[in-house]
């Protein structure tokens, strides 16, 4: 059996009928209208990305790979828009399809009393389609439109609710960020076409290995080609998957509606640039240069991100660090060339960190759109689904067996334990670290959101129909007692924590050792994957030694210290923070690098244009040059106008000089 | 014996006095009238002189016509030199400068 | 190849049809209207018959005639169409009918003369695109001055005399060297046929000052660094219609005289001295992308951001000649003089359009401040939809046409030099930046002021006029091919000239 | 000995002659009321010396009266155009007589006899001729200037040209007599066979360069211009017109005898002198013209630059250059009469509409002469598609072919700065908002109107169609 284009078309095209129906007609079709067909759309397309995800693994179906239509051809050089699918793709379908119709039913609930409410369906209905066609590419040119149209869509998001400041500073900042990646990206594209001379990923990979030999002379000494195309393309994918330095954006990015920060922020978009990566591994692996620069960018995120995570008091900000953490680790599992380890991990991410942002939603909810934690606590007896669908997303980020995270986590700091690459050392301490601090953070946030005693205070007289705005209120302070989600928030809790339990472990073995991505996916002979495949006896052994190992103790560690603090001795958090203040205050700070950027790029830009714009345009070609010449013809008539003085003899002398000058010159230069 | 060359001379004298006339007098108008009168006569010489000496009497013909639009041409200047007197009360040369720039 | 002239009848149609408009006069506003209309869709129904009977799969010439026009100096009225020019005739067309119906209610100032002046303009904007004769080219090249220096002038702004005085002097001081250029190749070749000139030979001198004296007419078109200063003043106090033209046509045919007579006439001073016009467009991009990030006035932003793109279309027709070095099949040369070509017309319609929107808040208004302005989308929801969209383009987002031309261009110029590429890449930051501060800044947040409070939402004309814009931009953006197609076969003709020298 | 024939080849001026003076008598006796008559008797007059003038050339080139008088195609077209215009300054004029009280009969007789003159001068075949036919244009001119009797600017104006023209006359007379001196001849073809044989080639060129002064004080070529901007102003704009665009029509044909027909041996020596005026007339012509606020002031300095590109090209001294020449007289000549026949069509009793702010707001009040004075502009300035821009594509070409490029350099840069000063005209046409206490109406007088449209238009109509006038002028130098 083959898969048919028609239904390929109908996965990729349904959500987006249901975006310009929502969008177009949202004023006709009312709310329920609005939800209904994006919902409907999402959901078809889901289940046909399921079942062509069946097709392929368990009905044998070849890969397809074929052009839809020619965008141009000049020459031999073709530009098309077509699909590319493989276990890769599908796999990446099925988790966008099914955690984004997740949260278009959370949304239900979430966006229930919001006046954009069609328009954020018809907008996350549209990522969807922007996201599928990213996946589904073939080619690098309809990858880079995915690429940018997820870009724009998370930008509109961020920006949803128009009237903040703070969110129309932070879209702004998240695209401007995002195009200094696409800048890089769109060079490696360059590169490509100029080391390969094709966008089509096929023809690109079967002259891969041309590449060898081939080289970019910059002034001096030549780079290697696969170098050059890969760090080129890797910078992209550091801004779309917030990679330091370019991960500033996605903190910021939290002021969008919650649902978002869930599907975009976290599950989906954010990994565009680790799939990227993963679907051009025949490119990366001809680079060792290329890796290492994956593996070290890759392990600085992972820790340091981590850190600043563990002292942030918003909820959503918290679970952002730690998706910048956890990012960081896919990308040192690409710098290992551990490919499967790290879309393993993207898969697993995908659904607990889904899970962990829709769960801090429902609380935000509970909270009236409250999301510091230190006016939380105590949550637990009032929403238990929420807090127990958030434990287990919080153990399976912690990677503690036999969760979900575990096994793709593990496998990463294994994989990073072999790996011989130059890094790796550096790499292996801080994806160590990472856990640590992961269990940290994670235990922060379960702890002052759902345990200890309460920090909020209810006030019923409090006058709730005068709040217009969700975040008005004095913090800490409720109308009424927070209470548990409804079934619409709730039930993609529920089913978002069951793959967060179990998907680990079922998949292991095909995902991980198995050939699962045979063909997608080319990591040398040799990799690390390979010599730990050959230590694989079983995911129930695999799961057992997972207890003896390094990190489980470290995550271990880590939990006790967090509970020793937040539960039994809450006092000595602050001492803790005071004794290391600077620290403390680096981490607050993010590192100044906000700041820092704020400082050169933005008002740095802003002065340069200035100077240019005075300098250059109006001073020097216009004051000088335009008009400058202007006035200079104006005064030399002026004082020529003097000579016309209107005195016959001074007109009959100047006819006289004329006459001299011309006889003087005729005696002079002679006729010739 | 006189010769070409003394003629010549002669006219070229007489012309540059009448130039000079024309642009060194500031006071009256009729100098100027007298000048250009004068200019004529040196033109006049060389044609005479000219056509003597070199026995083609077509020079002499130019002359007769000369003397006549010469003549003309002073009635028109007087002409004009009436009428100027009457519409400003001067002729000095120096006062006529209304239209200039 | 139809017999019957069909490109006299596209040129001459709006000039004829400008005459009732006029004897309309100024009693009769609504009549004046209506006849420019019709006048202006008749115009573009031709240009459709003359597309329709083009054959896109031949670099010719087509639907040419050829009339004598003064024998004394072998001067021909000679017409025709090659892909080129015929998606730059059918760009005229189609914006002038926008620039007329977007004018409907805003012009209330001699209706009948604005009116006409547009489709005068129109006409000699399509002769030159359709003129095969040098001299012809240049009459009308120099005339269509004339119509726009008059439309700034008396529907323009507080400082439009010293705008459009500007624009006059400064265009027709390059185009005064052209013209000597011109005259001396005519007596080279005994003529003014372009096709003759540019298969004239010519030594290395004199073609590099002929380059030079075209180079000075061109640039100042387009226009280029250091020559643009007139174009921000001229857009600032044009009416929104005449900033349209200026910004959607006008600028394309300095960008087309580069390709009829810069690179083909002079193929060799044009590759010796590419480093200057790629520098300069470098500049281009990079500094004016600056300049325009710090502009207050919004029109002012988008003439400089007109500015940055049209660097794009010079960069990647002056790439060329290093592609043509490296790799000589010219395949990377097509696909950056193709990036070029698309560049204009994309940029013909996206500044169009991101006019049109200047204009339609300025007519609520009355002023093109930036921070006269602020949270538009609260109160004109469908004008936000569009100002986002055609921000998006501005800023090259793929699926608009803004993307493609530079897509191009960027992938060409890196096979030329990859150091080109970065900087020509830089725009995707800087021209993010400026597009989307100004949306930011004029769209997003609160309504501050109560006179945007006040403000009505798009009217069904102006609704109709952005749709179109909206349209075209998207379908170039999605589905380039066709377009691509068009032009295919002239610019491979022009690649394979090029790769012959001429000394 | 002079025989019939003679008199039959000069039969148009002879004619003329006649007329004139039955138009003197008759202006004697006729009363007021019968002032039309005489009117239109003049404009007949005109046709039927036109027709002479065509009909005498049908029979070819001929020569009278011992080869003084000549008859071939260049007289023919110079006097043709000559007398076209002076057509159409009657009937622009008109009104404006009229309605100053300006002395009718004498205006069109002394017009007449100018126009003589200009018959004269362009048909001379010897250096006597020339003399006369000049004297006659030049002193008529005097009168005319001076025919507004009670205007204290008139008598100044008149005062300056006559003393100046007195010069430049004298002058040349002295060159003549250099040159006469030099062959020994007065006849120019006799000097043209002259020249290569005479021993005194000094002296020759010493003449020559008097010569030279006195063609180019009739141009008005810097820097013998000064009397031109003083008498366009000070003299009523009727006769400015004629002075203005007639005279031009005479200083090419005398330029073209002397020079192309007398001298042609001595181009070396006359083309750099030809140029150096040409620069100057195009650099004092067209800066001066910048600061002028009176409209009748500022053509005339824009005069003085035409007069240099016109002398561009002369100076190329080739039978092109000759025929382009002539050409770009009769452009200009044209371009004048429309430019000032709109400040006639504006004036009325008391007031002059020779300040360019008396055109503020034109477009306004009358959008029609607006437009006319707007195509006459841009004419002016040489921007396509109109007659202005193919004269000066022409001169420059010849500037070019020979040889001259560097002056044709210097000829684009001076025609960016004078578009300057013309499209201020349009300016304040049509961005200027009209004053309230000058109220601007055009003449009602129909013929005009007429006239004056026709004239403008023309200006457009031959932008396109202009290639059998040029043939024309190109036949007169046996070229093409």
């Amino acid at each position: 059996m083959t898969l048919s284009t028609g239904i390929l078309l109908t996965i990729a095209l349904a959500p987006l009928a249901g975006a310009l129906l929502a969008g177009l007609l949202g004023r006709q079709i009312g709310r329920a209208g609005a939800h209904t067909v994006t919902i409907a759309g999402v959901a078809l397309s889901c289940v046909l990305s399921f079942y062509v995800l069946w097709q392929l693994v368990w009905g044998g179906a070849p890969t397809y790979n074929a052009n839809l239509y020619t965008w141009f051809q000049i020459g031999p050089i073709n530009a098309s828009v077509g699909f590319l699918v493989d276990h890769l793709t599908a796999l990446m379908m099925v988790v966008v399809t099914f955690v984004s119709l997740m949260v278009h039913v959370y949304t239900v609930g979430y966006m229930a009393d919001d006046d954009g409410y069609q328009r954020f369906f018809a907008y996350i209905a549209l990522f969807t389609f922007s996201m599928l066609m990213l996946v589904m590419s073939n080619n690098f040119m309809q990858l880079f439109f995915g690429w940018e149209a997820v870009g724009l869509v998370s930008y509109l998001l961020i920006g949803f609710w128009y009237k903040r400041p703070t969110a129309i500073y932070a879209n702004l900042k998240a695209f401007l960020v995002n195009r200094v990646g696409d800048f890089g990206f769109v060079l490696g594209i360059a590169a490509v076409l100029y080391f390969l001379g094709t966008l089509d990923y096929a023809q690109a990979f079967a002259h891969a290995p041309a590449l060898v030999g081939k080289g970019l002379g910059v002034d001096g000494h030549v780079w290697p080609a696969a170098t050059v195309i890969c760090v080129l393309l890797f910078i992209g994918a550091m801004g779309k998957s917030a990679q330091v330095p370019l991960h500033i954006w996605l903190p910021d990015s939290m002021e969008g509606p919650t649902p978002i920060s869930a599907l975009i922020h976290a599950a989906t978009m954010v990994t565009a640039g680790i799939f990227m990566v993963a679907r051009m591994s025949p490119l990366f692996e001809l680079s060792n240069t290329a890796l290492s620069f994956v593996l070290v960018i890759g392990a600085t995120t992972a820790l340091f991100t981590g850190l600043i995570g563990i002292v942030q008091n918003d909820i959503k900000r918290v679970i952002a660090y730690s998706t910048l953490s956890q990012l960081g680790y896919m990308t040192v599992a690409l710098g290992v060339s551990a490919y499967s380890a790290a879309i393993f991990h993207l898969m697993t991410h995908a659904f607990f960190k889904a899970l962990l942002f829709l769960g801090a939603g429902s609380v935000i909810m509970a909270m009236h759109h409250e999301q510091d934690m230190r006016y939380m606590g105590g949550l637990r007896k009032y929403m238990p689904i929420t807090w127990l669908t958030m434990w287990v997303g919080s153990l399976a980020l912690c990677g503690i067996p036999p969760f979900a995270g575990f096994y793709s986590k593990d496998a990463i700091i294994e994989a990073v334990a072999d790996s011989q690459r130059w890094g790796s050392g550096y790499a292996y301490v801080c994806v160590l670290a990472g856990v640590f601090v992961t269990a940290t953070y994670t235990f922060r946030l379960m702890y002052l959101t759902f345990h200890g005693r309460e920090r909020f205070t209810v006030k019923a007289h409090h006058g709730h129909a005068a709040q217009d705005g969700h975040d008005h209120h004095e913090p800490g302070v409720l109308a009424h007692p927070p209470h548990e989600s409804p079934w619409v928030v709730t039930l993609p809790l529920v089913l978002l924590a069951i793959p967060s339990l179990l998907v680990g472990a079922l998949t292991v073995r095909p995902m991980l050792f198995g050939n699962f991505f045979a063909g997608a996916i080319s990591a040398a002979p040799g990799g690390v994957l390979a010599t730990m495949a050959t230590r694989f006896h079983g995911v129930l052994g695999y799961t057992l030694d997972g207890f003896l190992g390094a990190p489980f103790w470290v995550a271990v560690a880590g939990i006790l210290a967090t509970s020793y603090v937040y539960l039994v001795n809450p006092a000595l958090a602050g001492r803790i923070a005071g004794s290391l203040g600077w620290f403390y205050r680096l981490l607050c700070n993010k590192f100044y690098l906000d700041e820092v950027f704020y400082a050169v790029f933005a008002r740095g830009g802003l002065r340069l244009g200035r100077a240019f714009w005075r300098a250059g345009d109006e001073g020097l070609i216009d004051g000088a040059v335009v008009n400058g010449s202007a006035s200079l013809v104006e005064r030399i008539a002026g004082t020529a106008r003097a000579l016309q003085s209107g005195f016959l003899y001074h007109y009959a002398f100047a006819m006289i000089i004329g006459l001299i000058v011309l006889l003087a010159g005729y005696v002079l230069v002679g006729h010739a | 014996m006189i010769s070409l060359a003394h003629y010549i001379v002669f006219g070229t004298v007489l012309f540059c006095i009448s130039v000079a006339g024309i642009f060194i007098n500031r006071k009256n108008v009729i100098v100027l009238l007298m000048a250009i009168e004068l200019m004529l006569l040196a033109v006049n010489t060389n044609f005479i002189a000219f056509s003597r000496f070199i026995g083609d009497p077509a020079g002499q013909v130019f002359v007769f016509f000369i003397m006549t639009v010469a003549a003309a041409e002073s009635a028109i200047g007087l002409a004009i030199l009436t009428l100027l007197f009457r519409n400003r009360r001067t002729i000095n040369v120096a006062e006529l400068d209304d239209l200039r720039g | 190849m139809s017999s019957w002239p069909l490109l006299s009848l596209l040129v001459w149609l709006p000039i004829v049809g400008a005459l009732p408009v006029l004897l309309a006069g100024a009693r009769r506003p609504r009549a004046a209207r209506w006849i420019a209309l019709l006048v202006s869709l008749a115009t573009f129904a031709v240009s459709l018959l003359m597309l329709h009977g083009f054959n896109a799969d031949s670099g010719a010439m087509q639907f040419t005639e050829s009339h004598v026009w003064i024998a004394a100096l072998n001067a021909h009225y000679a017409l025709g169409v090659d892909g080129i020019s015929v998606a730059l005739i059918l760009l005229t067309t189609f914006t002038t009918i926008l620039v007329i119906v977007g004018a409907w209610e805003v012009i209330q100032d001699k209706v009948h003369q604005y009116m006409a002046a547009m489709l005068v303009l129109e006409a000699l904007m399509l002769g030159v695109f359709c003129a095969l004769d040098a001299l012809l080219f240049y009459v009308f090249f120099e005339a269509m001055l004339i119509p726009m220096f008059i439309i700034i002038g008396v529907w323009g702004g507080p400082r439009r005399v010293y705008a459009t005085i500007k624009f006059f002097i400064y265009t027709f001081l390059g185009s005064i060297f052209m013209l000597i250029g011109l005259i001396y190749l005519y007596l080279k070749a005994g003529t003014f046929d372009i096709a003759t000139l540019q298969a004239l030979h010519l030594t290395l001198p004199e073609q590099t000052w002929l380059f030079f004296a075209f180079l000075l007419a061109f640039a100042v078109k387009v226009p280029m660094v250091p020559v643009h200063t007139w174009l921000p003043d001229a857009h600032v106090e044009a009416p929104t219609g005449g900033s349209v033209v200026l910004a959607a046509v006008m600028l394309k045919i300095g960008g087309y005289g580069f390709i009829r007579f810069s690179l083909p006439i002079t193929p060799d001073a044009a590759s010796h001295y590419a480093w200057l016009v790629i520098a300069l467009s470098l500049i281009a991009v990079v500094y004016i992308g600056y300049v325009a990030l710090v502009q207050e006035d919004m029109k002012k932003l988008v003439a400089y951001s007109s500015i940055a793109h049209m660097g794009f279309v010079t960069l990647g027709l002056f790439i060329v000649f290093a592609l043509l070095r490296s790799s000589p099949d010219g395949v990377m040369a097509g696909l950056g003089m193709q990036g070029a070509m698309v560049q204009m017309i994309s940029h013909g319609f996206v500044s169009g359009a991101m006019f049109t929107c200047i204009g339609v808040m300025y007519d609520r208004l009355h002023t093109r401040q930036i921070k006269d302005y602020g949270g538009l989308v609260n109160v004109m929801p469908w004008f936000a939809v569009f100002m986002v969209f055609f921000g998006m383009a501005n800023a090259g987002l793929p699926g608009t046409s803004g993307f493609v031309g530079e897509f191009m261009v960027i992938l060409a110029s890196f096979a030329a030099d990859p150091w080109i590429a970065l900087v020509a890449a830089f725009t995707l930051i800087i021209g993010a930046a400026y597009t989307l501060w100004l949306v930011k800044r004029v769209v997003w947040g609160e309504v501050t002021r109560p006179q945007v409070a006040a403000m009505k939402d798009i009217n069904a004309r102006e609704a109709f006029v952005l749709g179109a814009f909206a349209l075209a931009v998207l379908a170039l953006g999605v589905w380039p091919e066709p377009l691509v197609h068009l032009m295919n076969a002239s610019v491979t003709g022009l690649v394979q000239k090029l790769a012959l020298s001429k000394v | 000995m002079p025989n019939f024939n003679d008199i039959l080849t000069l039969l148009p001026e002879a004619y003329l002659t006649g007329a004139i003076c039955v138009l003197l008598l008759l202006d004697a006796f006729v009363s007021e009321r019968q002032r039309a008559a005489v009117h239109w008797l003049t404009l007949l007059v005109l046709g039927i010396t036109a027709l002479l003038v065509i009909s005498g050339q049908m029979q070819g080139t001929a020569s009278a009266f011992g080869g003084m008088y000549l008859r071939d195609p260049l007289a023919e077209i110079l006097k043709l155009a000559a007398i076209a215009v002076t057509a159409i300054v009657f009937l622009l004029a008109r009104p404006y007589i009229e309605d100053r009280r300006i002395a009718f009969g004498e205006f069109h007789t002394l017009t007449l006899f100018a126009l003589l003159g200009v018959m004269l001068l362009v048909s001379a075949g010897s250096l006597i001729m020339v003399y006369l036919g000049l004297e006659l244009l030049t002193l008529s001119s005097y009168a005319l200037v001076a025919l507004n009797r009670d205007s204290p600017l008139s008598s100044e104006a008149a005062i300056k040209y006559f003393v100046l023209g007195a010069l430049s006359s004298g002058l040349l007379l002295y060159g003549m007599s250099m040159i006469y001196g030099a062959t020994g001849t007065l006849d120019l073809n006799a000097i043209r066979m002259m020249v290569p044989m005479t021993p005194h080639h000094g002296l020759l060129v010493f003449g020559l360069v008097f010569l030279i002064v006195g063609i180019a004080f009739k141009f008005g070529a810097a820097p013998f211009h000064m009397w031109l901007p003083d008498v366009y102003e000070g003299s009523p704009t009727a006769v400015t017109v004629f002075i203005g665009s007639a005279p031009k029509l005479a200083a090419v044909g005398m330029a073209l005898r002397l020079l192309d027909m007398g001298l042609p041996e001595l181009l070396r020596d006359w083309q750099p002198m030809l140029a150096v005026l040409a620069v100057l007339s195009l650099a004092i012509g067209s800066l001066l013209a910048i600061v002028q606020t009176s409209l009748k002031r500022m053509l005339a300095y824009s005069t003085i630059a035409h007069m240099g590109y016109l002398f561009l090209g002369l100076s190329a001294g080739t039978a092109f250059g000759n025929a382009v020449a002539v050409f770009y007289a009769i452009a200009y000549a044209l371009m004048a009469t429309a430019a000032f026949g709109i400040i006639l069509a504006l004036s009325r009793a008391g007031f002059e509409a020779d300040q360019i702010d008396d055109l503020k707001g034109l477009n306004q009040r009358s959008p029609w002469f607006a437009g006319l004075m707007a195509i006459t502009m841009f004419s002016l300035a040489g921007v396509p598609p109109l007659f202005g821009f193919f004269a000066k594509l022409l001169v420059l070409q010849a500037a070019i072919n020979a040889g001259m490029l560097w002056l044709a350099l210097v000829g684009a840069v001076f025609a960016i700065i004078g578009l300057y000063y013309y499209l201020r005209v349009v300016k304040v046409m049509y961005f200027d908002r009209p004053d309230a206490d000058r109220v601007l109406a055009a003449s009602s007088n129909l013929p005009l109107r007429w006239v004056l449209s026709v004239n403008a238009l023309a200006l457009l109509v031959l932008g396109v169609l202009w290639g059998p006038l040029f043939d024309w002028c190109l036949r007169a130098f046996a070229v093409a």
